[in-house]
């Protein structure tokens, strides 16, 4: 039987990487690309805790799904700004784009 | 160890090997193909965990919607087919530690907790995870209300993407 | 029971004791008795695509007044056999500026996606590999990964035809699969079950009768998914010489061919299953498994000709207009009729039979005719903003 | 749904169109008056229900339909808001929502529905006619009001407030109709406010009715003292009455109850025209005829009447049956004299609805009268018979203008005046309708004998103050009622026999059906009304139809009024002065062509006894003199800008030193650029960290998230 902190572990694995990839990736496609990978791993982490809980409490799977929602909403306007980005500036580069700065 | 335990690890194995190369490989469009295959352990991930609607809403939404949208993108902002220059940027080694330090403290919290060694128990017979979950997201004792609202945020997505990335010329 | 009453059943019992007879685990023999009937599944099915290749060929003969393959064998039966051989002693081939292992996977995960699909087609009431308890979410999680393919081909090819080919096609894929799954949950409705048995189990009355509306505008989604005509602009052969295949040859090309037409057939399956009634007929799924699985194999026959059908009949259809007539028509239509669906449904519940099919069945009419009401004003409209009001109303008359 | 109820609903459908017609149907002239003629209807058809439904009960005035509930705490008790429908307030009712809704329905007519927009018509001034060309020729035909909503909802609002007036069972509500009318007045005479003229009169309507009704609220909160209650039936209880009969006041020796009466009178002389605070009525015959008709004849100056009928009980507190008390003495010299009065000045007016003006002051003055002498059912006879013939001869009034502006747009000669009399003559064949109605009307009002509603009522106020002695009051009333005669008969001849006097006279044309009708409808009640109230021992007629009337509306008192014994004296008095007056009126003017031939226009009664110009010279001048010269230009000027004055200047010096000695020095020196320094300068030393790049915030968010996650987990946890 797998123990439940493996799954934990996995998940925070996941988590891990995808904050290195949101921290340090210089295209702003790949830092989403990150950002999908620890939304990920919170999903493992809700599945598990929902199969390794009350199975019959069905919170654990209800919220994995508004994730999945709130994935799909992310990264459709996410991509979409960075298309318009794009448009305007010709680079997808997040280091460039820093005109909010002093 | 038992086969589950080994299926477990294989996949785990595969999952994070394929996210560290969504977020080492110097080809973008790679990262996204490799993000897929982790998507896809992470499908299977819920299929171990007895979560077969999570799973194949996985495929679904993941696969097929998001890891596509992703491609289109990448294909959309590129100036020339190669990606050319490091992937990363100077202060690429804070991020690694922060990552590492993340990791680590996760873990020592798991660790450390006393509940993370248990076993899940068994699935009551005849139980249907897709039925109650059917009705977790439609009653209004359950979350029908975040469910609602779920829906409304996708709409105002998809309208926002479209005013945002529309072409005005 | 025996093994024609329960086959599947027999033959594993069968090759348990043996394999447990050998010394093995019974765990691990559990898993090579899967194995193997996958194994079993997979080759039949190949085995069914390459007859479906003289099928296709015949068929289009036919509808283009020719005469079609008559050469090699007894009506021209051994041409596929004559085509694979060509197709495996041509060059292997991999364009230069490609990208290698993505271009390789692509026609794999291309055929992949379409067996898999037939993890979940119930052939008998006994005779399916798994009645997943999602089958129909099932269908559209296996399509994603044939878009996947679609994209990887055509990017991986470095051939701005086959990209441009991709991205239609998915773009395709990716709209159609909107109406397809509105569609899709009608059965779900009707029949209280995700699950393809479970749908085929409650047609007592077929679902056409009950939502012929619903029947329709999945068949319009499949076809294209499927990428076929009228929805074949991804291969545009007069402007994209052949779209995302373009630079596949050889087996690689054979295994998007074979795909495609297996797919198509696939569909039919999944048209007679979610709408036909699957593998029942006037109860002779009762008498044999085997008839059943006949039965079965004869409807998706007749759904895979009905596709063809119209793939040899209609003309392409231009892309705007294509996305259009998803996003515009056929999306609404298909929410709507969810809509009205559900709803006529819980409101006939408990009703005599007759009247349940009849009242199912005008509202389903009713839909479509004011679905069609409204595309026609707002094509007048749009044909007067064009050619003004007069010459629309000459043409009328 | 029970009676009560229903005299709940009754005043809601006038104030619901008055609200839908503002804030929604302003836009459409059809649609505002169907919304306030239908809500006129329903009101009427309720009072109707209601009526019936009174008359049905026996011992009505013992138990009348009533209901109340609290309304505004005042400490231990409440002041209530209630209705009630006795006798006199059924028979009330009857008449008023009679005319209300013809009136609603006559100024459709009037206001030009269904004609054209005017040329040059404006808001504020009345239409001026719009040229329509037919058959290849342009006429000018009468055009149609521009603020035809508006004036709709405001007789919804008017109507509002009589039917709360009538309904309600106690003073304060009976106030606040009787405030809402008084608003409507001012509002509806200055309705075409544009003219100079109507906008005066309705100023001068406003103040004059404010002065009675200030002394009114004295009296409704002297009787709140004093009884601490406002509701009729409990004030004429016995016990209480017999209270603040005894109560004696240090104002001329009254009794409570006596000075209340009086103070409550005084109003009523504000709001029913009565000498001498009658002079805005004729000066309110500036705003349109309806509302001349309607507010100024029927129903608002009837409300003064009514009352003072409420008060009736208290007027005649320590009354024993002969001896006038002094309240009493007051209310009837006040209106013999009024009566009197009025009639002197109406016989030497030329406008026609001026004519009727003092004439509607003169026939208050009466019932004024026959209340003063403790004529109580005469008194309400009179007022609903002559609210009938009044409003008739009104609205007949404003048809013949209406003719006759027809015939000015014709000739087109605006200098002609449409309501002088002696520009008419020999309407009676172009306006047979009119001619016929206003006839009855007039008749009624003169009293003629045994037909006319008219007669009998006068003719019982008469026979009251014979009967019971009141001589002095007797004869001035049968002058007053012999020159009544006299005038009516002036006014018919002038505007309808003879031949006319002008062109425009020649092409007047008779009006539309919606003026017509109502015409016919309280001409068919001018004649009628008189029937039910015929006394008993009238010879001949006496007895064939029972004295209905006395019946039903003596059993509001307490104590039943006698029937009074017959008396040849006052009903040949009635007969002479009725006939006599109109056979003079007729011999008199036959022939007169113009003013100068009419003998009888003395200057001192063509001005109106010069009461304008004396309350001008009395109360006007000084009161802008003192104003001028005192109070602006001693105490404002002088007195309170110069304190003004001083204490700008001390300010002024004040805050020079504050400025100078802190405020720069220390405020914007120190504090205020010195801040700015230091933000500047800490501003400019932390830019560095605001590189615009989003992973660095993040990698420093999380640098301190992690810092103090471990932090906390080690000094809380561990």
């Amino acid at each position: 039987m797998v123990p439940l902190s493996w799954y934990l572990i996995l998940s925070a694995g996941l988590f891990s990487i995808g904050l290195f990839g949101v921290l340090t990736r210089r295209n702003a496609v790949a830092i989403l690309l990150g950002v999908e990978l620890m939304l990920n791993s919170v999903n493992v982490n809700l599945a598990a805790f929902w199969r390794y809980g009350d199975v019959t409490q069905m919170a654990g799977q209800v919220f994995a799904i508004i994730v999945f929602a709130v994935a799909a909403a992310e990264v459709a306007v996410g991509l979409a700004l960075v298309i318009s980005v794009y448009r305007k500036r010709n680079t997808v580069i997040a280091d460039d784009i820093d005109l909010m700065k002093w | 160890m038992t086969a589950e335990q080994i299926v477990f690890l294989i996949v785990a194995l595969v999952t994070l090997g394929s996210a560290f190369m969504v977020v080492t490989t110097r080809n973008l469009i790679h990262a996204a193909l490799w993000l897929v295959a982790t998507l896809f352990g992470v499908a299977v991930v819920y299929a171990l965990l007895n979560a077969g609607f999570l799973a194949v809403v996985q495929v679904v939404v993941y696969i097929g919607a998001i890891a596509i949208l992703f491609i289109f993108a990448v294909m959309l902002t590129r100036k020339d087919a190669r990606d050319s220059g490091p992937q990363t940027h100077k202060n690429w080694w804070v991020g690694a530690l922060l990552a590492v330090a993340s990791y680590l403290g996760l873990s020592a919290l798991v660790l450390g907790w006393s509940g993370s060694s248990k076993a899940a128990a068994g699935l009551p017979s005849g139980f249907d995870a897709v039925g109650q979950l059917g009705e977790a997201l439609t009653s209004p004792n359950a979350y029908v209300l975040p469910f609602e609202v779920a829906s409304v945020l996708l709409l105002a997505a998809l309208v926002g993407a479209v005013y945002v990335a529309f072409n005005r010329k | 029971m025996n093994f024609w009453n329960d086959p599947l059943k027999t033959a594993a019992d069968w090759l348990m004791g043996v394999f447990t007879g050998w010394g093995m685990n019974e765990v691990a023999a559990q898993v090579l008795i899967a194995f193997l009937g996958v194994l079993l599944l997979i080759t039949l099915l190949m085995v069914l695509d390459i007859f479906l290749v003289w099928i296709e060929r015949k068929v289009v003969a036919r509808f283009q007044d020719r005469l079609g393959p008559n050469r090699v064998g007894p009506f021209g039966l051994i041409q596929p056999f004559a085509d694979i051989v060509k197709l495996l002693i041509k060059e292997d081939f991999t364009p230069g500026g490609a990208d290698k292992v993505v271009y390789n996977i692509a026609p794999m995960l291309s055929m992949m996606s379409v067996l898999i699909l037939w993890a979940i087609v119930p052939l008998a009431p006994v005779i399916l590999s798994v009645d997943l308890n999602v089958g129909l979410l099932y269908l559209i999680a296996a399509g994603a990964i044939g878009t996947l393919s679609i994209i990887m081909a055509g990017w991986a090819s470095n051939n701005k035809f086959a990209l441009i080919g991709a991205f239609r096609q998915v773009a395709v894929m990716v709209s159609f699969e909107v109406p397809m799954l509105a569609t899709l949950l009608i059965p779900t409705i009707l029949s209280g079950s995700m699950g393809l048995n479970g749908i085929v189990q409650a047609q007592n009355t077929w679902f056409v009768f009950i939502a012929p509306l619903a029947a329709l505008i999945f068949l319009i989604a499949a076809i294209a998914e499927l990428g076929r005509a009228p929805f074949d602009l991804s291969e545009g052969e007069s402007e994209l010489v052949s779209g995302y295949n373009i630079e596949y040859a050889g087996m690689k090309f054979g295994m998007f061919y074979a795909g495609e037409l297996l797919h198509a057939f696939t569909f039919g399956g999944f048209w007679a299953i979610l709408f036909f009634g699957g593998y029942r007929f006037f109860g002779l799924e009762q008498v044999s498994p085997f008839l059943a699985v006949a039965v079965m194999v004869f409807k998706a026959m007749i759904g895979y000709w009905i596709i063809m059908w119209i793939k040899y009949t209609m003309m392409r259809i231009r892309i705007d207009h294509m996305l259009a007539f998803n996003w515009k028509f056929l999306t609404p239509v298909a929410f709507v009729l969810l809509m009205v669906v559900a709803l006529a449904n819980a409101l006939l519940a408990g009703t005599p039979t007759w009247l349940y099919v009849s009242g199912m069945f005008l509202s389903n009419v009713l839909v479509a005719w004011a679905a069609m009401e409204v595309a026609r004003t707002v094509s007048r409209r749009e044909r007067e903003k064009v050619e003004g009001p007069k010459a629309v109303a000459e043409a009328h008359h | 749904m029970t009676t009560e109820t229903l005299i709940w609903l009754i005043p809601l459908p006038p104030i619901l169109a008055f609200f839908l017609i503002v804030l929604f149907t302003n836009k459409s002239k059809a649609l505002s008056h169907t919304i306030g003629v239908g809500a006129a209807a329903l009101s009427w058809l309720a009072s109707m229900v209601v009526f019936f439904r009174a008359i049905g009960v026996e011992h009505l005035g013992e138990h009348p339909f009533e209901s109340s509930l609290n309304w505004l705490p005042t400490g231990d008790t409440f002041l209530k808001i209630g209705v009630l429908i006795d006798p006199v307030g059924a028979a009330v009712l009857f008449f008023v929502s009679i005319t209300i809704f013809m009136i609603f329905l006559y100024s459709v007519g009037y206001h030009n529905f269904g004609q054209p927009k005017g040329d040059h018509d404006v808001a504020g001034l009345p239409p001026h006619g719009a040229t329509v060309e037919e058959h290849g020729r342009k006429h000018v035909v009468p055009s149609i009001e521009p603020m035809y909503s508006r004036f709709f909802a405001f007789l919804g609002l008017f109507a509002f407030g009589m039917y709360t007036l009538v309904v309600s069972d106690n003073l304060l509500t009976l106030f606040v109709g009787w405030e809402i009318m008084g608003l409507c007045s001012y509002l509806l005479i200055g309705f075409w406010y544009g003219k100079p003229s109507a906008r005066n009169a309705a100023i001068k309507a406003f103040m004059t009715t404010r002065v009675g009704d200030v002394f009114m609220l004295l009296g409704i909160a002297f009787l709140y003292w004093a009884t601490g209650t406002l509701s009729f039936r409990e004030i004429f209880t016995e016990e209480t009455l017999h209270i603040l009969g005894t109560t004696m006041t240090p104002i001329f020796g009254l009794s409570a109850a006596g000075l209340i009466a009086l103070l409550l009178f005084i109003g009523t002389v504000g709001k029913s025209a009565q000498w001498p605070l009658h002079v805005w009525l004729p000066d309110a015959m500036e705003g349109p005829t309806p509302v001349s008709a309607m507010i100024h004849a029927a129903t608002m100056v009837s409300a003064g009447v009514y009352a003072v009928i409420r008060m009736f009980p208290l007027l005649t507190t320590d009354f024993n049956g002969h001896e006038l008390t002094t309240a009493m003495s007051v209310v009837a010299f006040i209106g013999a004299f009024t009566a009197l009065f009025a009639a002197t000045i109406a016989v030497a007016q030329n406008d026609i609805k001026r004519v009727l003006a003092y004439s509607t002051i003169s026939q208050l003055g009466f019932m004024i009268a026959a209340l003063g002498i403790g004529a109580y059912v005469a008194a309400v006879f009179h007022l609903i018979t002559h609210a009938f013939f009044k409003a008739l001869l009104f609205l007949g009034s404003g048809s013949v203008i209406h003719g006759m502006e027809h015939g000015v747009l014709h000739t087109g000669n605006h200098e002609t005046d449409p309501q002088n009399m002696f520009n008419m003559g020999g309407l009676r064949n172009k306006m047979p309708i009119t001619f016929w109605t206003f006839l009855i009307g007039g008749f009624a009002l003169s009293g003629f004998p045994i037909l006319t509603a008219g007669f009998w009522s006068k003719d019982e106020i008469l026979a009251d103050a014979f009967g019971h002695g009141h001589m002095a009051v007797f004869i001035t009333l049968a002058v007053a009622a012999f020159m009544t005669a006299f005038y009516t008969m002036r006014q018919i001849t002038l505007t309808f026999l003879g031949e006319p006097r002008t062109k425009e006279a020649e092409h007047a044309q008779e009006t539309p059906w919606t003026m017509t009708a109502p015409l016919v409808v309280l001409a068919f009640f001018a004649v009628t009304y008189g029937w039910v109230g015929i006394p008993e021992h009238f010879p001949l007629f006496g007895g064939l139809v029972p004295n209905w009337f006395h019946e039903f509306v003596g059993g509001t008192l307490a104590e039943h009024p006698e029937a009074l014994e017959f008396n040849v004296v006052p009903l040949l008095t009635s007969l002479f002065v009725a006939l006599g007056g109109l056979f003079f009126g007729w011999l008199a003017y036959r022939n007169v062509q113009t003013p100068a031939e009419d003998k009888f226009q003395i200057p001192v009664l063509k001005n109106k006894w010069y009461f304008d110009e004396a309350y001008d010279f009395l109360f006007v001048k000084p009161a802008y003199w003192f104003s001028e010269t005192f109070v602006s230009a001693w105490m404002d000027k002088g007195v309170i800008d110069g304190i003004l004055h001083t204490f700008g200047k001390v300010t002024q010096f004040l805050g020079d030193i504050i400025r100078n000695y802190f405020d720069l020095p220390v405020i914007n020196r120190f504090f205020g650029d010195g801040t700015a320094d230091a933000t500047q300068w800490v501003g400019r030393n932390l830019r560095p960290i605001q590189t615009g790049r989003v992973q660095q915030y993040f990698m420093l968010a999380l640098v301190i998230f992690i810092v103090v996650g471990a932090a906390l987990y080690y000094l809380l946890l561990a």
